[in-house]
């Protein structure tokens, strides 16, 4: 069985700097795996050249076995693979619900149609209203995505993430900047939206890593230094040395 | 009192006014033209010269048809084609049976081709164009019909009198073409070439070129290719802000011999060129302001520049139109029957305010007159342009030119 | 339009309440003529009616696909272009007159589908500037290539020389008028469906965000294109129309001047409705024909107006109706109406009187020397007495005075009219 | 030869004087994302307002050379802090349609003003001789005068950009317009410093250039979009890629205009045969055209070629 997500010495330098220095990485299908790191580890450029926001320098990304070398990210999220960003990224003059009705647009086989008019297909709206029941934005639905709040957006990113029923979802940072009842809100959102999918996630928040991953690997400089379960991440010395110490202190 | 009426809101949607002519006193010429944009200068200019003309010469002298007065109505066509047509619908609606329009052949050529289908398709209110200044011969060649008069004389014509002076003048062997790439541009060069061959075959013609119209930001070098090529005279075509741009390029560079034009004059190009124009740009005209042909016209001209201290008298045309039509509408006995109108002035003969006689050809409906090649000098000028010091002056007069040129219009007639 | 979730009555599959502004569209559309039948009216109409068509195909781009092109122009004035040669080919005897605009259409789409091959692969200033050299470019053209374009006569041929139509030979401007009018109305609903097409909602997602967009799984690139295509298509259709009504095409129909009226119209309409261009080009058609036959001074107005409506208005006309729509839901409309008495009113009656003193400046400097008489909002006086100065400018200080002084009232019924009063 | 000298000081001339223009659009254009439309149209206004101060007034040529840019400048900063700020906060669209607005604007209040008519905005006497000449092709002492005002204001804006504190701000907010914020300047201060001072340099292009193109309410519209595809062709955020596309431009349409070059040498040399007939040939526009009649539109050929195959210009650090 091919794994969800294989990375094979993957490589990204800007100009001079080499950012992303030969990673190996082999996420199966249907694992909830935490990628973690100190800052400017390289966490979210990793993410970008997953996702081919970025072309790689070197290496191979694939995706349940297919090569993703030199294809443009709505490609790739054909393939199989939807992602969501650190900054919220939504349609913000749309309503919540067009928000959502567009992600699904693509994968229920709409395409570049203009034959057919979106307020005539029942699927549509039912699958759209059925994502907003699951992100609790049922009563925002006629509402510009702009004015919900932080929080909400956020939930909608989720939404609009999952909406188009990838099996590989890749979530940046989902909590950040989040007080304690919302970030407690979103995980059990993960947790619910996530079931029987692979999830990748780029996380700083180690209540939620840890809560939620299968397995973690850490990031530093560019290379991945460990790779497993929580509790083995935990005890392993070169990960407290370079990056968990600090951060669990801070904790 | 108003002569210049300006039709209101009411007009042109509520129809308020419709079916006036029943019992308006006045005869009303529609003048669609210019009146904003880059190019309303000439349009308030010829404007001015239609209301003066019909006051002075018409109502003034008592009207025609025992009394009814001429009325101007202006219509702003914004230089724009479409723009014009649904103007001069609206002049149509108002009941209004003579058109007047000047400004670009284009237009001109768009409205005789929207002037034929009307009449053709509602002969119970058909109307007469009167062209008082669009020159492209083919509106009396290929593309006439009954229904268009042209006052002015065309482009071939001018370059047809304009040959005959450069023809005795000695000095010239060669001549460089210049114009605007549009269809005037293009017939006046081609007139040149054809008439500089018949009349001059030793003179060599060293350039003959079009650039794009209104676009040339710089005519610099233009002007070192004309002065490099040795020419010793250059006509062009140009008008507006291409004919000063052109114009002070050519004489900066050092070129001194003639510069023959067709439109560099008044609205602030005479001013411009000054000092340095004189001796050097000529321009060919019918009509001319210096030396007054007689007291009459000398009584005119000092009451239009009394009352439009801001314009100048440029279009000479606009006064015989004004005179003939009224003189046809007399002879027709009827201003609403244009028809008998039209067959009137066919082959009218008339004695000009500015001297010289006009004779409207029946054939292709052109204007035979006097047309002159005058020069741009502050001496002997009694009645300068743009309020400055200089004027034109008319040094030599082709009398009655082209009388006899062809023409390949065919034309039906009701 | 509302999203029908009331239980309203049902006609053709739809609710009601969805399909009765269009049909009370048709309506107007077939009784007009009745109190402006004039050729002149009638013709006014039309143009109206083909503006409407390009603005609406214009707003595909600015407004829902957040493209904005300075050559906008070209695929009309190349529709129109096209239509009349058809009109003066051998075989237009064969055809029916009602089927040239789908030529001009197809012309159009096939201009716009070359053209945005290259042109939308990115948005913003590069599409922008990219428009703006193609219509620079055709602007240029029309005047060179003369076989084609005519020169500055352009091309005119005769639209009563298709083959007749059910005996109609549309001759008279009534004829042309319902033909327009027919083919105003199936592009306005075509175009309108578009836009709740998958791909018509996908422009409207790749204006907002083109790269959480391409996350989906959308090329912005071909979304873009595919819009640009369409938009293309509604041009050359009011292309088509433009060839039917006027019988000519000329090099003023796609210059730089045209593409920069459509822009004009279409943000003065306002981009972030549907209809917004539509009052737009009502409005638009209004001010140039019939304040044109008023002051020489159009343009400026426009300007000014244009400018005002950029600064402070930026949704457009349309903006500025929906922004009532709060009020009328909290059911406190009838509270702005003595605000806008004490406000609005004297504002505008404060502008009046401002181009009152302008206009009798302009008349001043650029009338006849002797000529002091001057009518202005049907009254007439001489500019060479103080009281008609005076006037004006009382008129406009107090005016404007007023409105700045009660400004603040205004706004503050203005957010209570708008806000529903807070849950105790 | 001669001819080849004469017209590569003209074009010298002339794509100086676009640099004036261009210098201060990139600076406004890369710093604040505005396409400022409008920039031409202070163009304009720097030509009547000389005209007003050194005519009217009768403060001389100089006179005008001195005040009438102050006023451009203090007129753009002000339309920049009371009309562009409040649109800013509407996006980039509704921005560009303002400048947009703006250009029609300024172009119907100064056709209220000063007339339809080209005005009487003449060289000054002093500089009205021919200095020497080339050939028969003599070379007036004023276009001396404008290549030296143009190397002038080059000159200082280099120094300024380069060596003073206002200018490392300025440089940096050129290609990180965001990071400038991020460190604490007062960037709606530098926003409007900027504007007044692009418009003011454009508003000495037009004292400069209003003798030798005429003075018109055309001129901004003849020159607008021009603008535009110099910046466009030279990349954003380059001062030194706004001069090398301003000369370029600049001998680009001297040299188009100045030799006739016929395009039925291209298509004889691919073996065509010209029609006998060439007024009843479908080609014939082909077969006659030349190139003065195509140099105009030369560099919107060239704009459309660079975006679509190099977007970032000839020296821009970032796409437009």
């Amino acid at each position: 069985m091919t794994s969800a997500l294989e990375l094979v010495n993957l490589r990204k330098s800007f100009g001079q700097t080499e950012i992303i220095r030969g990673v190996d990485l082999s996420i199966p299908k249907g694992e909830r795996h935490a990628i973690i790191g100190p800052n400017g580890a390289g966490k979210s450029t990793l993410f970008n050249l997953i996702t081919g926001r970025f072309p790689q320098t070197a290496g191979v990304v694939e995706l349940n076995g297919q090569d993703l070398a030199g294809k443009a990210p709505y490609e790739i999220n054909r393939l199989g693979l939807s992602r969501s960003f650190q900054i919220t990224n939504i349609f913000p003059m749309m309503t919540v619900f067009e928000n959502v009705r567009c992600s699904l647009l693509w994968s229920r086989g709409y395409k570049y149609s203009f034959w057919n008019l979106v307020a005539r297909s029942n699927d549509l709206t039912e699958a759209a209203d059925a994502i907003l029941e699951q992100i609790n934005l049922t009563a925002r639905r006629e509402l510009p995505a702009g004015v919900l709040s932080y929080a909400e957006q956020r939930a909608l990113e989720i939404g609009i993430t999952i909406a188009g029923g990838a099996n590989v979802i890749m979530l940046d940072e989902p909590t950040a900047g989040m007080s304690h009842s919302e970030t407690d809100y979103i995980v059990e959102l993960i947790r619910k939206v996530t079931e029987n999918k692979t999830l990748v996630m780029v996380e700083h928040d180690m209540g939620v890593v840890f809560g939620l991953a299968d397995r973690i690997s850490v990031l530093v400089y560019g290379e991945i230094i460990a790779t497993g379960a929580p509790e083995e991440v935990r005890a392993n010395p070169r990960v407290q040395e370079a990056y968990l110490g600090a951060a669990m202190e801070a904790h | 009192m108003r002569k210049s009426t300006k039709l209101g809101l009411s007009a042109a949607l509520a129809m308020a006014i419709s079916a006036t002519a029943g019992f308006a006193e006045n005869i009303k010429i529609a003048f669609i033209d210019p009146l904003s944009g880059p190019f309303a200068t000439t349009g308030t200019n010829g404007l001015a010269e239609w209301n003066f003309a019909a006051e002075e010469l018409v109502n003034k002298q008592g009207g025609v048809l025992g009394g009814q007065n001429f009325e101007i109505v202006e219509f702003d066509n914004k230089m724009s084609g479409k723009e014009s047509l649904v103007q001069l619908q609206v002049a149509i609606d108002a009941g209004i049976r003579f058109i007047a329009q000047g400004n670009s052949s284009g237009i001109a050529g768009a409205i005789t081709e929207a002037v034929n289908k009307h009449n053709r398709r509602n002969p119970g209110d058909r109307v007469l164009f009167i062209n008082y200044s669009a020159v492209d011969p083919a509106l009396t060649n290929d593309n006439c019909n009954f229904w268009h008069f042209r006052f002015d004389a065309n482009a071939d014509i001018k370059m047809d009198a304009l040959t005959d002076v450069m023809a005795k003048d000695d000095g010239i062997k060669k001549v460089y073409l210049i114009g605007q790439d549009y269809s005037f541009g293009k017939a006046v060069a081609a007139a040149a070439v054809r008439d500089l061959g018949n009349k001059r075959p030793d003179v060599e013609i060293v350039g003959n070129e079009l650039h794009p119209i209104g676009k040339v930001k710089d005519f610099t070098p233009y002007a070192r290719k004309i002065v490099a090529s040795g020419a010793n005279a250059v006509i062009t075509g140009n008008w507006g802000s291409d004919m000063v741009g052109l114009g002070k390029a050519i004489i900066e560079a050092g070129f001194d011999g003639p510069i023959y034009t067709y439109y560099a004059a008044s609205n602030g190009i005479t001013r411009t060129f000054g000092e340095a124009g004189k001796g050097t740009i000529n321009l060919v005209a019918e009509g001319a302001l210096n030396p007054p042909a007689s007291d009459r016209m000398a009584a005119y001209v000092t009451a239009f520049e009394a009352k439009y201290p801001d314009h100048d008298i440029t279009q000479s045309r606009i006064a015989n139109a004004v005179e003939m039509l009224a003189k046809a509408i007399d002879a027709a006995g009827t201003a609403d029957d244009v028809v008998k109108v039209a067959y009137a002035l066919e082959g009218m003969e008339h004695e000009s305010i500015w001297g010289g006689k006009l004779f409207m050809r029946p054939q292709d409906h052109q204007m035979i007159q006097n047309v002159h090649i005058q020069e741009h000098t502050n001496e002997n000028i009694e009645f300068p342009l743009d309020n400055s010091e200089f004027g034109l002056r008319a040094v030599s007069t082709v009398e009655m030119a082209a009388m006899d040129s062809p023409t390949t219009c065919k034309m039906d007639k009701p | 339009m509302s999203n029908a979730s009331t239980n309203s009555r049902i006609l053709f599959g739809q609710p009601v309440s969805v399909l009765l502004p269009w049909i009370i569209a048709a309506i107007i559309l077939l009784i007009l003529p009745v109190f402006l039948g004039s050729r002149s009216q009638l013709t006014i109409l039309s143009q109206m009616g083909i503006t409407i068509v390009f603005a609406l195909a214009y707003n595909m781009l600015l407004g829902q696909g957040g493209m904005l092109s300075f050559g906008h122009a070209v695929y009309m004035g190349l529709g129109s272009f096209m239509c009349l040669h058809v009109m003066n080919a051998t075989w237009f005897g064969a055809l029916p007159l009602p089927l040239l605009p789908l030529i001009g259409g197809f012309f159009g789409l096939i201009f716009a589908f070359i053209i945005g091959s290259f042109s939308t692969r990115k948005a913003g200033t590069v599409f922008a500037m990219i428009s703006l050299g193609i219509g620079e470019l055709f602007a240029a053209l029309v005047l060179i290539v003369t076989v084609f374009f005519g020169g500055e006569e352009g091309i005119s041929g005769y639209r009563d020389e298709g083959l007749p139509f059910f005996g109609i030979e549309f001759i008279s401007n009534l004829e042309v008028y319902y033909l327009i009018s027919i083919w105003m109305f199936v592009a306005v609903v075509l175009m309108y469906l578009f836009s709740r097409t998958p791909v018509g909602r996908m422009a409207n997602a790749v204006r907002d965000n083109p790269e959480r967009a391409e996350f989906l799984g959308y090329s912005a690139r071909w979304v873009r294109f595919a819009s640009f295509t369409v938009s293309g298509f509604f041009c050359g259709v009011a292309g088509g129309l433009s060839a039917i009504l006027f019988e000519i095409a000329t090099e003023t129909d796609l210059n730089v001047t045209a593409s920069g009226a459509i822009l004009l119209i279409t943000f003065l309409g306002g981009v972030g409705f549907f209809w917004g261009p539509i009052i737009g080009a009502i409005v638009f058609t209004l001010l140039a024909t019939v304040l044109g036959l008023q002051t020489h001074l159009w343009e400026l107005y426009l300007g000014v107006v244009f400018v005002g409506v950029v600064m402070f208005f930026p949704a457009g006309l349309s903006g500025i109706i929906m922004s009532h729509v709060p009020a009328l839901k909290t059911g406190k409309l009838g509270t702005l109406v003595m605000p806008y008495i004490t406000c609005v009113l004297p504002g505008v009656i404060g502008g009046l009187g401002i181009a009152a003193l302008v206009e009798m400046s302009f008349h001043v400097r650029s009338g006849a020397a002797d000529e002091h008489e001057m009518t202005l909002f049907w009254i007439d006086f001489s500019t060479h007495n103080v009281l008609p100065w005076v006037v004006p400018l009382v008129i406009a200080v107090v005016g404007v005075g007023l409105a700045v002084r009660n400004a603040p009232a205004f706004k503050a019924a203005w957010d209570n009219a708008s806000t529903l009063p807070e849950a105790a | 030869m001669d001819l080849f000298f004469v017209n590569i000081i003209d074009g010298l001339v002339f794509g100086l004087l676009l640099f004036m223009l261009s210098s201060g659009l990139t600076l406004i254009f890369s710093m604040m994302g505005v396409l400022n439309f409008a920039h031409a149209s202070f163009y304009m206004l720097g030509a009547y307002f000389a005209y007003q101060i050194s005519t009217v007034i009768g403060l001389g040529f100089i006179g005008g050379l001195i005040v009438a840019p102050i006023i451009v400048g203090v007129a753009g900063a002000a339309i920049e802090r009371y009309g562009l700020r409040r649109v800013h906060q509407y996006g980039h669209v509704p921005e560009l349609i303002f400048t947009f607005g703006l250009a029609l604007l300024v172009q119907e209040v100064v056709k209220f003003f000063w007339g339809q008519n080209q005005i009487a905005y003449f060289e000054p006497e002093w500089l009205n001789f021919a200095l020497f000449s080339i050939g028969q092709n003599t070379i007036e002492a004023y276009k001396v005068f404008m290549i030296l005002i143009s190397m002038l204001i080059f000159g200082g804006l280099l120094y300024i950009l380069t060596k003073t504190r206002i200018g490392m701000i300025i440089q940096a907010a050129l290609t990180y317009p965001k990071t400038v914020e991020a460190l604490g300047h007062n960037v709606p201060m530098v926003f409007m410093g900027v504007f007044g001072v692009g418009t003011a340099l454009a508003g000495v292009a037009g004292v400069i250039a209003g003798p030798a193109l005429g003075t018109f309410p055309g001129m901004a519209f003849t020159l607008g979009s021009i603008v535009f595809v110099t910046i466009v062709v030279g990349g954003l955020g380059s001062l030194r890629g706004a001069l090398a596309a301003s000369l370029l431009i600049g001998w680009i349409t001297t040299f188009a205009a100045a030799y006739n070059f016929e395009f039925r040498t291209i298509l004889l040399a691919f073996g065509l045969e010209e029609p006998a007939n060439i007024w009843d040939s479908g080609l014939r526009d082909l077969w006659t055209l030349t190139l003065p009649q195509i140099g105009p539109i030369l560099p919107y050929i060239l704009m459309v070629a660079i975006l679509v195959f190099r977007p970032h210009g000839l020296m821009g650090k970032r796409e437009v």
